[in-house]
């Protein structure tokens, strides 16, 4: 099966009967939802599938399933290497090597692979070669006031267990990661830097290479969040130089139940394992045990395998359409969003302008308050019109206290998206304000 | 340009109640006083009762943030609970419940739950039912019931 | 879609006929290797998934997917019900209530999360409702020498992150565990006790009661694993009086990534978080948070909610069939297989011989090894036949020590496999002496 | 009873091999040593390399627990080592490597690896590769280079 997307063109956007083809792969797009065709604008919460990738899984059942790593017979064969395939392409994906990547159920879990694994080598895990992941009293463990709970609790958690303590790089009134801050945080004490590529909230893209710099000129080890950039823009994980990166397959047109965590060689080889039991060792004694090397020292148990062999099927087809294509298109639709919500009165979008002279990229994603207007209550009137849209906190409190509110509301875009859909989205939230009486 | 579901949900009763917000306030002298928080929006209400020598309700005091259907409920809550005995009560939140996990088919007692039977078309909308029920079971904790399911 | 099995009959066992009717719900089942008709008998490792099934996950991405828990819009809406469906129909499964039902992405991350539960309660979080999982010097965790990997490593890495000890209760040269054994170190000082229902290299069902009488003597927790009992037999935890337990959905017909932890309800409360991130908060601050009640405290990140709906499919599909007319089915498989073996010269099966006189239930799995034939080519030669069997230590070295072998060929039944595959397995086994020149 | 590709893995000459081994034993003044294990099944190897004042290899010698495959690997691997410079061993190696991963495509050059040509078969078993390749592993770390891909 091959998407029906145009390979010819070079453009580095895709245009709109590109996407009206790729809306054709995806099922669920042709459902109505209370009397309407569904505008589905929650992609930054989780993304629809292609048929391709559901098919590749509901063929691995039908044909191929077994155990993997563990069998010798044919069905087992095949299932491990359609596995490591996979592995292969995801690596190949984010530009590292194969052996660099290893299978979570989500980011969130990647994070807590790391944030524990730490805490391992703290207890004296992995010996002299985990030294520098070794945390205590005086150390420090740095984030930045707009990440993802995944990408704080975590944190907080490992600086309790280990004495370490927890600083906050803060976002300017302008939603933006104040650099001046994180030149005055990341110091001597700091040994890792966590923050998110791409913000769920503030849609704008940050400032990785100036983090990446501050954070390894006193050698710290950087974290990075890929959840809401891997699914929208090329990624070269090897030039953004991080140390470790983590995503959700679930994002990125791939099903749920699996994600990846991105580690340096060196660095996955060095740090402990995290969850432990089989497929993990290579000797159990009755004490005492020894373990495989990166990356199945980390892959503890039965593995996500028609998962991971779904997200590779995931990747083919993004890269079939291509990431550039893919950024440029939502790029469009971000801009066409922010402009449509900002001219809607009692309408404040948080995170910053889209201004490419001063270097602010933005992808298509928009939170937003309507004065007077609950989100739960925006995002009802939204979805009376089929249109889904989240509400709440997006799982980033701090950031929504930084600008004075509990909630908003997020218009997320992805590559099957079009420029209508956004406008029905604008209209609906203008009209609501009539709805709640607030106009 | 809104269904009539919505609209049922969104009766002006409530809208009016979430602007209003009888009860608003929280004063000294409170019985009794729950915090509770809706895990799936992060709003959160705190509730305090009144009670009279006798046991009775006198009334609910409370302050929060939240959506027009919470904000409404608590309104609409504090309209009704004065001067009832605490089997009253239990008997009220029990008719509340029930309204809320009827999905549409039943109205609601006017006579127990008065102008809260409005809330009767949030009982549709499965995500929404927690922001109804919200300062109902501040209340219930409030009083030191325990919550039924 | 209904099963076709036969549900008037109320037989304690299924019948050949049932079993055929079975058979052609699961579409792997009618595919060939190296030329022969696949003959499945690797189910201990993975089970193969009924149409209904896969295609349950199929129609949640064609029709319903959206995130659970973090959304106000009708998808969101639908596919919160039906994960949350999900869990009520594990819940009854098993005999418990539904906020019981924690969902992990394999047994081994279940076991892995009481563990971390217990040491993170060890360094005090959770407070004193946390105090009977806090574990230090002097304590004692008991496991047996029959345990998978994924119940005996994150054991020895839980003693040694808090300083207690590991203890092992012996297995009998007859392949029972020894209960004067369990009696002598089950003590004062043991604080957890943790092993499995169903041995899945001796094949056995252990003596859960008075393992547990043991255990709660003295006060301590008792973890099962049920990794090889809730996909065989009827399972009620309620009733076995067990604290804790885990299994896993890949091997009761369900996709890999989804696994399933029971906690009693004021256990799971009181345990404090592994996993942290988004969705097991409720207010997150800065440098703090505040976690949810079970079982969502435990359930960080976006959650393989498509693969637990299929569990609740595939748990549907058992339950139609009849888990006592399966565990009929197998113990006569089982029974077969075993005579089958040990009549073949040179020949040992590790493991109790069956015998109900004395209490002796085995399910329809067998380990073995063949004098001068190491169990790779075993596996080898009946792969050649189209019989798809597990070879090797099966994630269980220690037993294998036990009973002085490194490795083990293991045939493992279901409920689709008939006796007739039985033989043919015998059969080959037989053949290989010839062909490796051992006869 | 048994497939052409089955018996192609087990010819003659590699269960004979397999009874036999060549090699087998750890004898002292080794000048390199490696201990292998295959994750897949737990199985070890541990091989001494013995060599000349020169550099070249006189021979090796090994233990371990292993199915055919990899026994009979180890044993055809002590019978063409002798008197080999490390580019010679280097070339073997990569020779060796290379047919493993032909899926059966390339015959094995005989003058480079003699009887161990035998071994070719199993590069048509994916599973089983990494038996064949376990003592040529071992040698390589016992010889200090780095293993290729
Ligand atoms: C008895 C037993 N415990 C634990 C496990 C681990 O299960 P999983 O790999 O699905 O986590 C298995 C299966 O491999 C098992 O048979
Ligand atoms: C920026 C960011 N980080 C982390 C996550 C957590 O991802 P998951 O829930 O898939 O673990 C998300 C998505 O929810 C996210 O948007
Ligand atoms: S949306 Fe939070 S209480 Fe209604
Ligand atoms: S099966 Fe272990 S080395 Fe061949």
């Amino acid at each position: 099966m091959t998407t029906d997307v145009d390979q010819t063109t070079t453009a580095a956007t895709l245009e709109l009967h590109d996407v009206e083809r790729i809306r054709a792969d995806f099922p669920i797009l042709g459902r109505e939802v209370n009397g309407h065709p569904l505008v589905y604008l929650d992609s930054g919460a989780t993304s629809q599938k292609p048929q391709r990738v559901i098919d590749v899984e509901r063929s691995y059942y039908e044909l191929n399933n077994a155990a993997v790593h563990r069998g010798a017979h044919t069905l087992a064969g095949e299932a491990t290497e359609l596995f490591e395939d996979a592995r292969a392409t995801v690596a190949r994906f984010v530009g590292v090597a194969d052996d660099e990547i290893v299978w979570t159920s989500n980011a969130t879990e990647g994070l807590n692979l790391i944030a524990y694994g730490m805490s391992n080598a703290s207890l004296g895990r992995g010996g002299d070669a985990a030294r520098r992941f070794r945390l205590g009293e005086g150390d420090e463990i740095v984030v930045t006031e707009l990440e993802h709970h995944a990408n704080l609790v975590p944190w907080q958690e490992l600086a309790f267990r280990t004495g370490a303590t927890l600083r906050v790089i803060g976002v300017g009134d302008d939603g933006r990661i104040r650099l001046d801050d994180a030149a005055e945080i990341i110091g001597e004490r700091t040994r890792v830097v966590a923050f998110a590529h791409v913000s769920n909230v503030l849609g704008a893209v940050n400032p990785v290479a100036e983090l990446v710099a501050l954070a390894h000129g006193v050698g710290a080890l950087v974290v990075l969040d890929a959840c809401q950039s891997a699914p929208h823009l090329s990624l070269d994980l090897a030039a953004l130089d991080v140390d470790f990166a983590v995503f959700s397959g679930h994002k990125m047109l791939a099903p749920t139940g699996v994600g990846v965590l991105y580690g340096r060689s060196e660095l996955l080889n060095a740090l402990p394992p995290f969850l432990t039991g089989g497929s993990m060792i290579t000797t159990v004694g009755l004490t005492e045990s020894e373990f495989l090397p990166a990356p199945m020292r980390f892959e503890a148990g039965t593995q996500r395998v028609s998962q991971a062999i779904a997200l590779a099927s995931a990747i083919d087809y993004l890269g079939e359409v291509g990431m550039a294509r893919i950024a440029g298109w939502e790029a469009q639709l971000g801009e066409r969003l922010y402009q449509g919500l900002v001219a809607i009165p009692g309408v404040r979008v948080l995170g910053p302008a889209p201004d490419a002279a001063a270097g602010v990229e933005r992808v298509g994603l928009a939170s937003f308050v309507v004065d007077g207007i609950h989100s739960h209550d925006v995002g009802q009137f939204l979805d009376d019109r089929g249109i889904a849209v989240r509400v709440g906190h997006h799982c980033a409190q701090p950031v929504h206290r930084r600008f004075g509110v509990t909630a908003t509301t997020r218009v997320s875009t992805y590559l099957y998206n079009t420029p209508d859909e956004v406008d029905q989205a604008v209209a609906a939230v203008a009209d609501s304000r009539a709805f709640f009486g607030v106009a | 340009m809104a269904s009539r579901e919505l609209e049922s949900m969104y009766q002006h009763v409530i809208l009016d109640h979430a602007k209003e917000k009888h009860g608003f306030g929280l004063r000294d002298g409170a019985t009794g006083s729950s915090h509770q928080i809706n895990p799936t929006c992060g709003d959160e209400v705190t509730l305090n009762v009144y009670r009279a020598a006798d046991g009775r309700v006198e009334s609910i005091g409370w302050e929060g943030q939240g959506c027009s259907i919470s904000t409404a409920s608590a309104s609409l809550l504090s309209d009704i609970v004065h001067d009832l005995t605490a089997d009253e009560v239990t008997e009220r939140i029990a008719a509340f419940r029930e309204l809320m996990q009827s999905k549409g088919a039943i109205e609601g007692d006017e006579d127990l739950l008065g102008d809260a039977v409005a809330l009767g078309g949030v009982s549709r909308y499965i995500t929404r039912i927690k922001c109804a029920m919200l300062p109902w079971v501040a209340f219930e904790d409030a009083l030191g019931l325990t919550p039924a399911r």
